[in-house]
């Protein structure tokens, strides 16, 4: 084990695979050479290390990105290519969506697409909702399209790995505040086997379902309610596709309530499905409503304030589960 | 145009693909008109002969071919079973995808006709990304992309073309301008009506040549291959011909100018290759009434293999999503 | 009132619109001159009347159609582009999410963009899933977006009447089949509202939402169940962004049971957010799972038996509603 | 070249507003350097001021601008008002968009600077819808499009450039081509360093000039915009500059050849320009100093006006998304 911020353990990641596989190479706008200059990004002295061949930059074109990763890896290679922000996928989207995740499926089984998506995600940094816009909803709606999306390092790192080198086409998204957090990294060829979530904090009364960046929030509620005789159940799913319903449902089962934390914003995001799992299969375990707590439906605001408003954060998280733990809202037995 | 430089077997092999797709579509434009025998439009290459098989067979077995939804001429000239492709167009389980591609989006990656997309503009980045690959793989392969001269007016075809020059990459841009998009012309859908001044934009060469003319298509394409194949960069090359039916085959082609499809008809690629045969006496009658009797019982069977073939089970629908890992 | 196919009503909005109001103009690939010569299509005869002014074929650029409905509508104008196929959406949805929705918002209520966008929708058409593919969700995801999704051709001329001359962007999905079904129209410049479902089938023991297409799939079931007793009370969204709530909440506060039905896969899909509002606002009520009718999460197949099979029918939804009727799974209360 | 066609009037206020434009840039570094002072990335166009005065200066003030992340000096050329932009790049309630737009989506429709877009490429198919609508309604008016040489990459400015040239858009494609998009100089990203090839693509006029050179591109802008606004139909003009500071302001530029960048220093518009007018006696060092000390004040103003300013009620987030119908 080695302490790494979350940065350094993609970057690790992104490492490990280029030297344990020729086929693998990754490219993006500025993957290569950067306008930062920070150790702690993924991408950082990649392309020192590995030269020009396997780190591309490219030109600002994400629908030719995307479709480069598409044809290479219809040919073969594992590209991990790079969409700088969440509200960019929109313009590589058709790619992704018509063709990673269709075209294996329209051969009859003949195309693979061994190829990772790597996306940055986040609100907290003040460059306005067209940089700002969490879409993992988007891509979990699509069949065919892996969806991952870790909290920490570790995780980050054997993720990343198992992404890479996973047959599927993976979109991973990626939280930046978190790039900069650290924590204990496995060193080596790590791998954390993508569908399997984390009880990241044990608890009996209530369960709290996160999800990247928002799994702080949600462990930052679980110690104040634990002041207050509360104990919340958090669970980090890090792959949102394929989703581990039983870790959701066997926890719910053991608790009867279940709140659904994320960024992104609430209406038709991916707390609803969660939600919905929860009532069609562990609809006899539940004892209270279950809450959403998300973004308001707006687009990410810009100003600090605002931005502050939109960002779910631990006293909402602790108001909807004193909420559920009203005996008054209780399920009538 | 002499035809030096292509020998007389190439030339009959030639014509034989361009009879076959002829007499392929010919049966699907009946089949069209069946009930439930051919699932979708039928998005036909009839009278575009000359660009499949011009093209195709100026190619190597293992370079890749990218195309899209006008496909079923670049993968019978690419070398795909008919039986298989009818059988897929049928959508039955014998197909070539397993009925799970149809007219569409066939796909035929163990001949190298590796994706085929019916979005509009999608195969030039696919093709940029199997292009990468191979120069990637120092593999003396090149990647050919089909796309169409409505298709020219999406940004994907732009952003591929300048990624590929940039790059230096193996690919060679065919747009197949067959005059039409849908319902709409040239003039009415793109601001030049010569695709190949777009070459420039992006520094790469460039080529226009009568798509009707199997042989001048062939030569250009051997001759824009080996700038690919040599580590140049790509090519883009207008193949110009013409969409000799509706867009496809339940279009009424209302808005098709009679006198000027007639004209085009009179220029049609195989009658005019089957003349140019004749006249320098390669072929006789004989051999031609051979070529077609032979073609045809290749689709006869072809549509009876189909016929005979079942549909794929229901559930299978949940099959060839995913690969376990 | 007069008998028109739901793609004669909506001929006969957008005729309507373009009479009344010369800031409309329709735009996109062969809504002039098409491929197909049926007066059951929308924009059929439309520039024959109109002319090449205001009935606009476009090159096939779907960016740019999208744009040029955002840009001039920032002008005043009242763009309504087409988008042929709902997967072709992804192509534009650059401008649709981050401009349309995103752009007001940013110049603090400076900007107007009464655009819409027609997309059509459906999966029985044989064309396979780059043809077909219904993401409704993904527009009901993005704040800033109005999404219309009519089952017949009254609401279709209402609606889209209301939804060009709405101040906001508007993406109004047409399900194809529909096309072809007659119904009893209103003449003139008829509308109805934004924002309001439909009961159309009153019941008691079960409450079904959906919206278009599939609408008649319920109906059909609530027909069979009839005679076996149950019955079944059929809810239309029409409108499924902004959400009419409380017409939802007040059948499952009736009824006591929930089954949400549509075309597009499940996983993520709007039926989530329905069956998470229904067990966050009405857990109370509810005495059964929540149960969603909707395609498995694969593309839409475009062999026969493979695309009948996607499709969710009648017999799925019967089912469904006989299983949240069992006594078993009732909620102990 | 000699500057006939600028009277002095003219000359006097175009200097003026590349000062503005310096000093409110200046301070804009400066307060990037403080914490919590302005949010973002505070990207400039320090350097590139001759581009943003003179094409805008050559338009008449109904003329549309559609800009993107690099908007400051295009939104004050314009004549946005310096005390509104500075307040809403602090994201203030009293910002020119309610502290909705920070530095980054700046936009005032009050001047006809109707959007401001930081997505890479979307300035021209937006600017195109503008213009379509000029068009549509008879105007008189243009649409002046701003992006970069980075953007040339973007699907979305072909499918917009296309779309402009068929229907004859009173479009001016303005590409400032500052040498990087990011971290990647132009060799880089672009498969051509001229991106005014392009123009021959759509069949649309071109020019390119040295862009730091303001009475050059005002003349040229007026030539062209004089092009568009007759209803011939679209331009491009590649108006060549420079980046002179970082992409943005926390770019810490190692990538950048320092001598390079000197170079170009020396080449500063807003110090070229003065030296000519110097050279031609048009201003005196007085002059100078009057017109220095007199932005410096606006500039102050404007800070002292946002930092004065509350930041917007939290809950005012939820406001402004729709129009009430
Ligand atoms: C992205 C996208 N937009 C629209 C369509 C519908 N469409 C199918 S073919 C076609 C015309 C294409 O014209 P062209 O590229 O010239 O090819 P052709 O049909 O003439 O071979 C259109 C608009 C599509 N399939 N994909
Ligand atoms: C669609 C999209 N992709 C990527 C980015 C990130 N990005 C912001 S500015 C920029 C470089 C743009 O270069 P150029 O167009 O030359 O403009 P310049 O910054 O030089 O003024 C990039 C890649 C973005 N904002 N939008
Ligand atoms: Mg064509
Ligand atoms: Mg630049």
């Amino acid at each position: 084990m080695v302490k790494l911020s979350t940065g350094q353990a993609l970057q690790s990641a992104l490492d490990m695979a280029l030297s344990l596989d020729e086929t693998v190479f990754i490219a993006g706008e500025g993957v290569g050479t950067s306008i930062h200059l920070d150790p702690n990004l993924p991408t950082h002295g990649l392309l020192e290390k590995y030269g020009p061949k396997r780190v591309k930059d490219t030109p600002v074109s994400e629908a030719a990105i995307a479709g480069l990763a598409v044809g290479a890896s219809a040919m073969g290679l594992r590209p991990v290519v790079e969409i700088m922000f969440f509200p960019f996928i929109t313009l590589a989207s058709d790619m992704l969506v018509n063709h990673a995740a269709k075209l294996r499926y329209m051969s009859g089984g003949k195309n693979a697409f061994p190829l990772t998506v790597r996306v940055k995600a986040g609100v907290n940094f003040g460059a306005g909702c067209q940089h700002s816009h969490n879409l993992e909803a988007w891509i979990a709606h699509i069949p065919g399209l892996k969806l991952v999306f870790p909290s920490n390092p570790l995780d980050a790192k054997g993720l990343l790995l198992s992404s890479i080198f996973d047959p599927n086409p993976v979109v991973f998204v990626e939280e930046m505040l978190l790039y900069w957090m650290p924590g204990e990294v496995a060193e080596g060829d790590f791998r954390v086997p993508i569908g399997k979530a984390s009880v990241v904090r044990a608890g009996k009364d209530c369960t709290l379902v996160s999800y990247g960046g928002a799994v702080h929030t949600a462990l930052h509620a679980a110690e104040i309610l634990d002041t207050e005789g509360i104990s919340l159940e958090v669970i980090d799913l890090r792959t949102l596709v394929p989703l581990d319903e039983s870790c959701v449902l066997d926890s719910i089962k053991k608790t009867g309530r279940l709140i659904v934390l994320h960024d992104a914003t609430r209406f038709c995001g991916f707390g609803a499905e969660i939600a919905a799992i929860a009532s069609e299969k562990a609809f006899d375990a539940l004892k209270a409503p279950v809450m959403r707590v998300a973004a308001p439906d707006i687009p990410v605001p810009v100003s600090p304030p605002q931005e502050q408003f939109y960002k779910p954060d631990s006293d909402q998280v602790t108001e909807a589960v004193r909420a559920v733990m009203d005996p008054s809202v209780q399920r009538r037995q | 145009m002499t035809a030096e430089g292509l020998n007389s077997q190439l030339r009959r092999e030639i014509y034989t693909d361009m009879v076959l797709i002829r007499k392929f579509e010919e049966k699907l434009i009946a089949l069209a008109r069946e009930k439930a025998r051919v699932v979708g439009m039928q998005i036909l290459s009839y009278g575009q002969e000359a660009v499949a098989v011009g093209v195709v067979k100026a190619l190597k077995p293992d370079d890749v071919v990218v195309t899209n939804h006008r496909s079923h001429g670049h993968l019978l000239a690419k070398g795909a079973d008919p039986k298989f492709l009818m059988a897929e167009i049928m959508c039955k389980a014998t197909g070539v995808n397993k009925g799970k591609a149809g007219t569409l989006h066939l796909a035929v990656p163990e001949i190298n006709a590796i994706m085929t997309s019916t979005i509009v503009g999608a195969s030039p980045p696919l093709g940029v990304g199997a292009a990468f690959a191979q120069q990637y793989r120092n593999l003396p392969d090149i990647t050919v992309v089909f796309f169409g001269d409505g298709a020219a007016a999406e940004g994907s075809v732009h952003e591929a073309m300048n990624l590929a020059a940039l790059w230096k990459l193996p690919v060679l841009f065919v747009c197949e301008n067959n005059y039409w998009a849908g319902a709409q012309c040239l003039p009415e859908h793109s601001c030049v009506e010569e695709i190949v001044r777009r070459a420039d934009a992006y520094g790469m060469p460039g080529a226009a040549m009568d798509g009707n003319d199997v042989e001048a298509v062939y030569k250009t394409t051997r001759e824009m291959a080996e700038h690919c194949r040599s580590g140049k960069g790509p090519v883009l090359m207008e193949v110009r011909t013409y969409r000799m039916r509706g867009h496809g085959e339940h279009d009424p082609c209302h808005y098709m100018d009679q006198v000027e499809l007639q004209q085009w008809a009179e220029r049609c690629p195989v009658k005019s290759f089957r003349h140019r045969l004749m006249n320098e006496n390669l072929l006789t009658d004989k051999d031609f009434a051979a070529i077609d009797a032979e073609q045809e019982a290749v689709v006869e069977a072809a549509v009876t293999f189909g016929d005979d073939s079942p549909f794929p089970a229901a559930e299978d629908a949940l099959m060839d999503l995913w690969i376990n890992s």
